[in-house]
């Protein structure tokens, strides 16, 4: 690794040389690197977009269009097209006839071994969760990923309770609750075993519901159906 | 978007998704340098070192890359300026203190090419770490790549007066005690959350 | 237009980092011994560490420095290896090749143990312990000390527990030595055929008793030698080796064996005189 | 007469009674009971477990002393020891033929690899619970709960298992005392932590009788009382003082004491001579490293139980201990090498 | 182990060097090169594939341009610029990879990124490209590249039959099997390369 | 040195072996026959060997000047008994080697009067004067070490005595020369103190005893002499207590520095069979011809304490004591740190201060060796506090230059204490002496490096 030693007793040529060679070397690289970019970036987006999507669709049953809205330092909803720069995203899902299904709504917390990334899905009208989906887990192989395999775990996404009250909060609290103790809609039945991974699941919904739930249901009907805004974001391009 | 706290960043980097026996990064130093105590220590600081200029340094090109708005620039600005950088801590150390650089510098070539930097700077990207917390990622990959490095050069040191059977002598041995050792540091699981 | 952003950025920074290191390589310069250099450059440089160095250019200054061997390396080839080790030339080109001669024939056939000693199975341990048990007290303990300190696998145990030298691998690195507690091994030119194999500074018969084949220092193969090859000296032949020529005569009339004309692959040969030896069992207390 | 051959050895001539193969037997004799009692409380399924377990040890290790043509050491009662500790550890329900893989695992990971008795630096049986810990997860967080009033006239059918297949639960599992309280708040009394009325591994239930097996062996002098005194002392003071700052949140340092496996670990695993340190401050020092890890990862971690991994991680750092502290040599100054 | 001549000799065939790297050279079990993707992504045998191809591409690319341009690059700057002829390639890979499967490139995640470091390619370059002809760097960089590719395999299928009960994500295992979580874990990836040194070890002691 | 308070009137560590005693402690010093044949060494001490004075065929009379000393660190030899010098030749001693030395053939009726020489007064002998007649009289330490006496009593310029030790607490099991010389020889024990006090020039003098002998202690402060400053301290059993450096903390609670003398810290410390043999010796001017050993074992018929010349083989001591069928090992010395005779045609020297015999019973007890569990056991007992078991593993793979850097090897004194606590059966003492071995030998080729 050590280039000191003969450089002194080198003609002073050599430095020439040596900064033409890493230039040279430097700049075909640059080309290479860019052209590579510009042939895969395309493909790279749309397969990106295309699991996006097949996500949302997976944690909103029956919707096959989406939008993406941002969601501004202020907790309010922006449209995508607008020039301010969103906090977070928010996913609406339209189903065949254009109507809307839900949010899709990514949130993210510390699990067991490192971040979990979760995506749900939410219905205003029933106002509740109707769908769940982890993203990204690092959590133990045949433990804590029980969270993303196990059916029994997945079904209490089906339809989780997250009515508002009458001050526009989250009536009921998301949590988690020991194995089989399940009594009420909101709570979510953990899983023995992986008692951590499932509270944490059940911690980062609870916590991104209470944020996000009240401003999406407060402004869904001004989203109710695309048509409301004509300009669509490039994610339904097909 | 991001809630940890540096504490949990340290803890994170240093036990619980330890550099080495977690990510596996920085194994060829690992099993290499690992057999006495005193390269290891001293690998260690140097190391510990090397990531926090790297760390540094690989904040500072991404702000300029975004900048630039060229990411696929990433890795190959990454990977030059850190080699060059050490290059030049290398000879600096070299010419100014040949005590230290007999204790540090010459752990510093083969450093540039050990994962665990390359590692810490492209994950403190992806997590979207700012400078701070970058160095404090930094500090704790290196803290627990240290511990790991020590430790097993402790073991090691000890099962050089061992009847080890000549089947799992070397390379095997060593691999099965980072195995037991990452299997310990799964206790530290959940720590810090 | 991103390509002109890379290749400018990336242009940019080769170029900086190609004047940065130019400088740096200028205004801090160092010297070191050449030889670092080009033992480095002859190594893989993948600074993988597998040798314990942390790197090429620390293992090749061990190596220049000799504190290390060119086979620690792992990653390189043979080839690789032998071209360092020709480069950093450890061989010094001897006049003639030495080899290690065990000066004790005493096997458990023809020598008796007084006492059977217990505890660390080598021949350093045993030698503190009333030193050894042997009978005699030069002779050879049979622990093998040799056998382990030899590196080259030049020297095995017989059946008698004697150790053997293969004249064709040893490489008269002086390992056994160091070794032996007895101080049985020495150096010696392979063309040095007449040897004396027996140590004991005793005078007379007694020897027998521990011993068949010791040396009575009768004085027989002194007075039968040409000139002054051999003399007498603290009760044993010794032989002068620069007034040697190729000679079997001296070895004939001893009546033990002790002083023996080795064979091309370093056999013992006794002469015609001596004691015939066809034990092949342990020689006990007792027994003569 | 004095004609015949006589000895030689070495001084010292004359040496103290008791061998090594001896105090191996001893640690047997005072495993007994806690294997008795965990038997009584657990019936047939924990006779099976631990009883495989040693098996598994004890044929690994005649079968790979075999391998490498040495002389068979069963008869020194270590892989014995190394089977049965890890028969204590594991649930009372673990399918048999996982027990048996960890029998096996533990001498030839945990010490064979190493070289044999004398040069594991993991105690061996902790080794194979790791490794089955990790392998396994579910099996062996799956507790049964104690005196089932069924235990010595049926077997659970997930003991029984087959060979690489998953085992089927056929109880609802008990919580131990440990995850009960970390995950539902519940402190179970000490009085049934004492006695081992809980859920739990097959040997770690009852503490007071491994408490007599160590005051056996420590009255024997066949065990260091330095590191059960340094483990446990020092889990108490640490919980103790949680306890003082907040006693909703952290429970009692008596609670922390007798649950789980710190009982078992501080008296039968963490003085596994070997892998431990040598001098006697070491000793309190690996021992104070124990008990305050396990406090650690059973309050902040994400385990409700972590004696094992600070036992193992102990071992890890034990070399670091003998290196750094060393006796204070009679007639020199004290002072630290810097190694 | 064999008496090959030194490259220079110029007696070596070219399926020598081809099949040095396979086996007697093994990158992963003989020369202990290149470990951290070795471990990391080996617990699939479809990631290790990928990871051992990917590698192998870089190396081949890298060995063929360092080849090229060996009498161009003066000593001094040789390293820096191997390691800019090795980042480049490996962006390229990468891009290549996210534009094949997202989900595999999530799955090697930044070991991708980290083929930068592997030191093997370094070696290769270094040792062989840089001093050797452009076909001849091809059949080593081949050879090396399959070797480690062959190792990587050799870890992934372990790992994913026991850890996961399949083979490539098929089912090999009847139904009801207990995975051996453990191997997929990391301890599992030491174990395992661990236990394949201890044959290869096993084995050699017998040949000699 | 407030640590020592905890260990008052001992030193930290140590054992407590069976003792052994009883049956020999009881038997007064018994005068053994003479051997038709004496064999004596010119090696019966540490230093230069002695120079052999007489030609063969020489006849000479008991006590007559043999050898004489071989230089500053040598005794010269006496003769034992009157008789024949029949040969000079190598004889065999106790460490295997062979070494010069004169087989004396003693005349069968001979009275074997001793022959007096220059006769020393106690009270108005010089230091000096004194010195040179203790290595006159062939005095070296009786206790088994055999340095030569007048060596360790020259207090070094720059250093002063302000304690003499005398050390009477015979810890090794099974010995009871030493107890039986306090009880019977304490006459002579204080003229040599006498002696000894004004050689070193100390201030006073402490009998060090251990609780197992009360009655020589006893017996001794009864007799004590007015007129000089003698005191006698009762220890607790322990061994190594008789260890020069274990002794001095037991009594003082100083600690001698790592490769230092005693006189460091103001002590000079002599056995106690020495003492005895200096005041009964120098007032007449004689050497040494004989000392007092104890015969004892499970394998001796006729067990006891005799005073039995130089230089008689062991084969006639045996066969005077009657030994069992089965003798398997014999020790010259205590069961601790005494050495296993290999022949029998061996003699006794000055140094030999029992003669232990253990027949197949005793000794087939510790075979098995297991590996090191690293109990502990050995770093608690051993008295200076090594880590014998690091250090046993470590000399078991040869890395004795590491044992002596980093584990003090070089202060081990091979008391025994850690091989006896062992359950693996590791001889370490042996361990031990064989780096101490090869470190010495490595120094010592060093130095000649650097001189040539």
């Amino acid at each position: 690794m050590s280039e000191t030693v003969n450089i002194a007793s080198q003609n002073p040529a050599g430095s020439t040389k040596m900064l033409k060679a890493m230039v040279g070397i430097g700049v075909l690289s640059a080309l290479l690197i860019v052209v590579t970019f510009e042939l895969t970036q395309p493909r790279v987006q749309q397969l990106k977009a295309e699991a996006l999507e097949k996500a949302i669709f997976e944690v909103l049953p029956g919707a096959v269009s989406s939008r993406t809205f941002g969601v501004n330092a202020e907790g309010k909803l922006i449209a995508p097209d607008t020039e301010e720069s969103p906090v977070s995203l928010v996913y609406a899902g339209y189903d065949s006839a254009d109507q809307l299904v839900g949010y899709a709504v990514e949130a993210s917390g510390q699990g067991y071994a490192d971040k979990i990334r979760i995506l749900y899905g939410y219905n205003p009208k029933q106002q509740q969760i109707i769908g769940f989906q982890v993203l990204e887990s690092k959590e133990t192989p045949g433990l804590g990923d029980k969270i993303e395999k196990e059916q029994r775990f997945l079904d209490n996404f089906t339809a989780l309770d997250v009515g508002l009250n009458k001050e526009g909060n989250i009536a009921n609290k998301v949590t988690t609750v020991k194995q089989g103790a399940k009594v009420n809609a909101w709570e979510i039945d953990g899983i023995t075993g992986a008692t951590i991974s499932s509270r944490a699941v059940g911690d980062i919904i609870g916590s991104s519901t209470e944020e996000v739930i009240p401003l999406l249901f407060d402004n869904y009907k001004m989203m109710e159906t695309p048509k409301a805004n004509p300009k669509k974001n490039e994610n339904d391009d097909k | 978007m991001n809630t940890e706290s540096l504490g949990t960043i340290f803890l994170n980097a240093s036990l619980v998704n330890n550099f080495v026996l977690a990510y596996f990064l920085g194994i060829c130093p690992f099993l290499g340098v690992s057999g006495k105590m005193e390269t290891a220590t001293k690998m260690g600081g140097a190391v510990m070192f090397v990531m926090l200029i790297s760390s540094v340094c690989a904040y500072g090109i991404h702000a300029f890359l975004v900048v630039i708005d060229a990411p696929y620039l990433q890795l190959i600005s990454y990977i030059v300026v850190i080699a060059s950088t050490v290059q030049l801590v290398e000879m600096f150390i070299k010419k100014m203190s040949p005590a230290l650089f007999q204790s540090l510098g010459i752990f510093l070539p083969l450093i540039t090419t050990n994962c665990a930097i390359l590692g810490v700077a492209l994950f403190q990207t992806n997590k979207g770490y700012g400078l701070l917390e970058s160095v404090v990622y930094a500090l704790g990959a290196g803290v627990g790549f240290t511990l790991a490095l020590v430790l097993i050069a402790g073991l090691r040191e000890r099962l050089t007066f061992a009847e080890v059977p000549s089947i799992s002598k070397g390379t095997a041995l060593t691999l099965f005690i980072a195995g037991i050792l990452s299997l310990c540091f799964m206790g530290f699981a959940g720590l810090g959350a | 237009m991103s390509v002109f952003i890379a290749l400018a950025a990336l242009g940019g920074l080769t170029l900086l980092l190609a004047v940065m290191l130019i400088t740096a390589n200028r205004k801090l310069f160092v010297y070191e011994d050449p030889r670092i250099e080009t033992v480095e450059d002859m190594l893989p440089k993948a600074n993988c560490g597998a040798c314990g160095y942390p790197g090429c250019r620390p293992f090749a200054e061990a190596l220049v420095k000799g504190k290390a061997l060119p086979g620690k390396c792992t990653v390189s080839t043979d080839e690789g290896r032998q071209s360092i080790a020709q480069f950093l030339g450890v061989d010094l080109g001897r006049e003639e090749r030495q080899v290690a001669r065990l000066a004790c024939a005493g096997g458990t056939n023809v020598a008796i143990n007084r006492a059977e000693y217990e505890g660390i199975r080598s021949c350093q341990g045993a030698a503190l312990i009333s030193g050894g048990g042997k009978g005699c007290f030069w002779g050879c303990l049979g622990h093998g000390d040799c056998e382990v300190a030899c590196d080259f696998d030049a020297i095995t145990m017989n059946e008698h527990g004697l150790p053997v030298v293969d004249v064709n691998k040893c490489t008269a690195c002086g390992d056994c030595v160091v070794a032996c507690p007895k101080d049985l091994f020495s150096l010696q030119p392979v063309s040095n055929r007449l040897w004396v194999a027996c140590k004991n500074l005793e005078h007379g018969e007694a020897i027998l008793e521990d011993c068949h084949v010791g040396c009575t220092a009768c004085g027989r193969c002194a007075m039968d030698a040409p000139g002054d090859l051999i003399t007498m000296k603290n009760n044993l032949p010794v032989i002068d080796y620069s007034k040697f020529h190729q000679t079997k005569d001296p070895i004939q009339r001893c009546p033990t064996g002790a002083i023996v004309w080795l064979d091309d692959d370093g056999t013992p040969v006794k002469g015609k005189d001596s004691r015939k030896i066809i034990r092949k069992g342990e020689r006990r207390v007792g027994s003569s | 007469m004095l004609k015949k051959t006589l000895h030689i050895s070495s001084s010292p001539h004359i040496f103290k009674g008791h061998t090594t193969d001896q105090i191996m037997k001893n640690v047997v004799w005072a495993l007994l009971p806690v294997v008795f009692y965990s038997v009584y409380a657990f019936g047939w399924n924990a006779l099976l477990v631990i009883a495989t377990a040693t098996l598994g040890s004890v044929i690994t290790e005649h079968v790979l002393c075999r391998l490498s043509k040495k002389e068979t050491t069963i008869a020194d009662y270590s892989a014995v020891i190394t089977g049965i500790l890890l028969g204590l550890t594991l649930p009372p329900a673990f399918p048999l033929w996982m027990a048996f893989v960890g029998g096996a695992l533990g001498i030839a990971l945990g010490k064979y690899i190493f070289g044999g008795l004398g040069y594991n630096v993991f105690n061996p049986a902790l080794v194979a619970r790791a490794v089955l810990q990790a392998a396994f997860p579910v099996a062996i967080t799956t507790w049964h709960p104690a005196f089932l009033p069924d235990r010595f006239s049926e077997v659970a059918s997930s003991v029984l298992a087959l060979p690489l297949m998953q085992p089927q639960y056929d109880v609802i599992s008990g919580a131990t005392p440990l995850s009960a309280f970390k995950f539902e708040g519940y402190t179970t009394p000490a009085s049934e932590l004492a006695f081992g009325l809980v859920s739990g591994s097959a040997g770690e239930t009852c503490a007071v009788i491994i408490i007599l097996g160590g005051i056996y062996l420590i009255a024997r002098n066949m065990m260091n009382w330095r590191i059960p005194a340094a483990v446990l002392l020092s889990a108490f003071l640490l919980s103790g003082a949680l306890y003082l700052v907040n006693s909703e949140l952290y429970p009692s340092p008596v609670f922390m004491l007798f649950s789980g496996g710190l009982m078992l670990g501080a008296v039968f695993m963490a003085t596994d001579m070997v892998s431990s340190p040598i001098t006697p401050l070491g000793l309190w020092i690996y021992g104070a490293i124990i008990g305050v890890l396990t406090i650690v990862i059973r309050v902040w971690g994400g385990l409700p139980e972590g004696v094992m991994y600070s036992i193992l991680l102990a071992n890890a750092i034990s070399p670091q201990i003998d290196r750094l502290i060393k006796n204070r040599v009679y007639g020199t100054t004290p002072k630290m090498k810097a190694v | 182990m064999t008496n090959n001549p030194p490259p220079s000799a110029k007696k070596i065939t070219s399926t020598d060097e081809f099949i040095k790297g396979l086996w007697r050279d093994n990158p992963v079990f003989v020369q202990v090169l290149g470990m951290c993707p070795v471990l990391a992504v080996s617990n699939t045998a479809e990631n290790a594939l990928a990871m051992g191809l990917a590698t192998a591409f870089v190396l081949l690319m890298s060995n063929i341009l360092v080849s090229l341009l060996r009498n161009f690059v003066p000593k001094q700057v040789r390293i820096a610029s191997y390691i800019l002829i090795i980042a480049t390639f490996v962006t390229v890979t990468d891009y290549a990879i996210q534009a094949i499967s997202v989900e595999l490139h999530k799955a090697l995640g930044a070991f991708i990124s980290l083929i930068v470091v592997n030191c093997l390619i370094l070696s290769r370059a270094e040792a062989f490209a840089s001093k050797n002809t452009v076909s001849k760097s091809v059949l080593d960089a081949l050879g090396m590249g399959l070797g480690f590719t062959f190792a990587l395999l050799c870890l992934g299928a372990v790992r994913e039959l026991l850890g996961n009960g399949s083979l490539f994500g098929l089912a090999v295992f009847p139904e009801g099997f207990q995975s051996w979580i453990v191997m997929i874990l990391p301890a599992g990836g030491f174990f395992t390369l661990a236990a394949w040194l201890l044959v290869i070890n096993a084995l050699q002691t017998k040949k000699a | 040195m407030s640590l020592f308070n905890f260990h008052k009137d001992t030193f930290k560590h140590g054992i407590h072996p069976p003792e052994s005693k009883e049956e020999t402690r009881g038997l007064p010093i018994r005068q053994f026959p003479f051997s038709p044949l004496i064999i004596l060494p010119m090696e019966q001490h540490i230093g230069a060997p002695s120079q052999v004075l007489v030609r063969e065929g020489q006849e000479v009379q008991r006590g007559q000047l043999l050898a004489k000393a071989g230089g500053y660190v040598s005794v010269p030899l006496h003769a034992p008994v009157s008789g024949t010098v029949r040969k000079i030749a190598n004889v065999p001693t106790i460490s295997g080697k062979m070494s010069p030395g004169i087989y004396l053939e003693a005349f069968p009726f001979s009275t074997q009067e001793v022959k007096e020489g220059k006769p020393i007064d106690p009270d108005t002998a010089t230091p000096e004067e004194i010195l040179q007649g203790i290595q006159d009289a062939g005095i070296v330490g009786l206790g088994g070490a055999a340095f030569p006496t007048h060596v360790k009593l020259k207090v070094p310029d720059g250093k002063t005595c302000e304690t003499l030790i005398i050390n009477g607490v015979e810890c090794e099991p099974y010995l009871t020369t030493d107890h039986r010389v306090m009880l019977e020889q304490e006459e002579d024990i204080f003229t040599g103190i006498k002696y000894l006090l004004k050689v070193t020039g100390a201030k006073q003098a402490i009998i060090g005893i251990e609780a197992n002998k009360k009655d020589a202690a006893a017996h001794l402060e009864k007799h004590l002499p007015k007129d000089l400053p003698i005191a006698v301290k009762v220890l607790p059993v322990k061994y190594p207590q008789g260890a020069e450096k274990m002794l001095i903390t037991a009594i003082l609670g100083r600690e001698v520095p790592s490769k230092k003398l005693p006189i460091e810290v103001g002590v000079v410390v002599v056995n106690v069979a020495t003492t005895a043999e200096i005041g009964r010796l120098l007032p007449h001017g004689r050497g040494i011809q004989e000392r007092v050993i104890t015969i004892s074992g499970p394998g001796v018929k006729k067990k006891g304490n005799y005073l039995i010349p130089v230089g008689t083989p062991l084969r006639f001591v045996l066969e005077q004591v009657g030994v069992e069928e089965d003798v398997c090992e014999v020790y010259m010395g205590g069961p601790m740190m005494g050495m296993a005779v290999s022949n029998l045609d061996i003699s006794i020297v000055k140094g030999t201060s029992g003669i232990l015999v253990f027949t197949r019973k005793e000794v087939s007890l510790n075979t098995k060796t297991y590996p090191c569990i690293k109990c502990g056991a050995c770093v608690d007992a051993c008295p200076i506090l090594l880590n014998p078991s690091q250090m046993g593993i470590l000399a078991k793979f040869g890395a004795y230059e590491e044992m002596a850097s980093d584990f003090n090897l070089m202060d081990c004194f091979e008391c025994g204490s850690c091989s006896y606590v062992c359950p693996s059966h590791i001889p370490l003492v042996q361990y031990f002496r064989l780096a101490k071995r090869a470190v010495r030998k490595k120094e010592a080729l060093q130095k000649e490096k650097v001189n040539a």
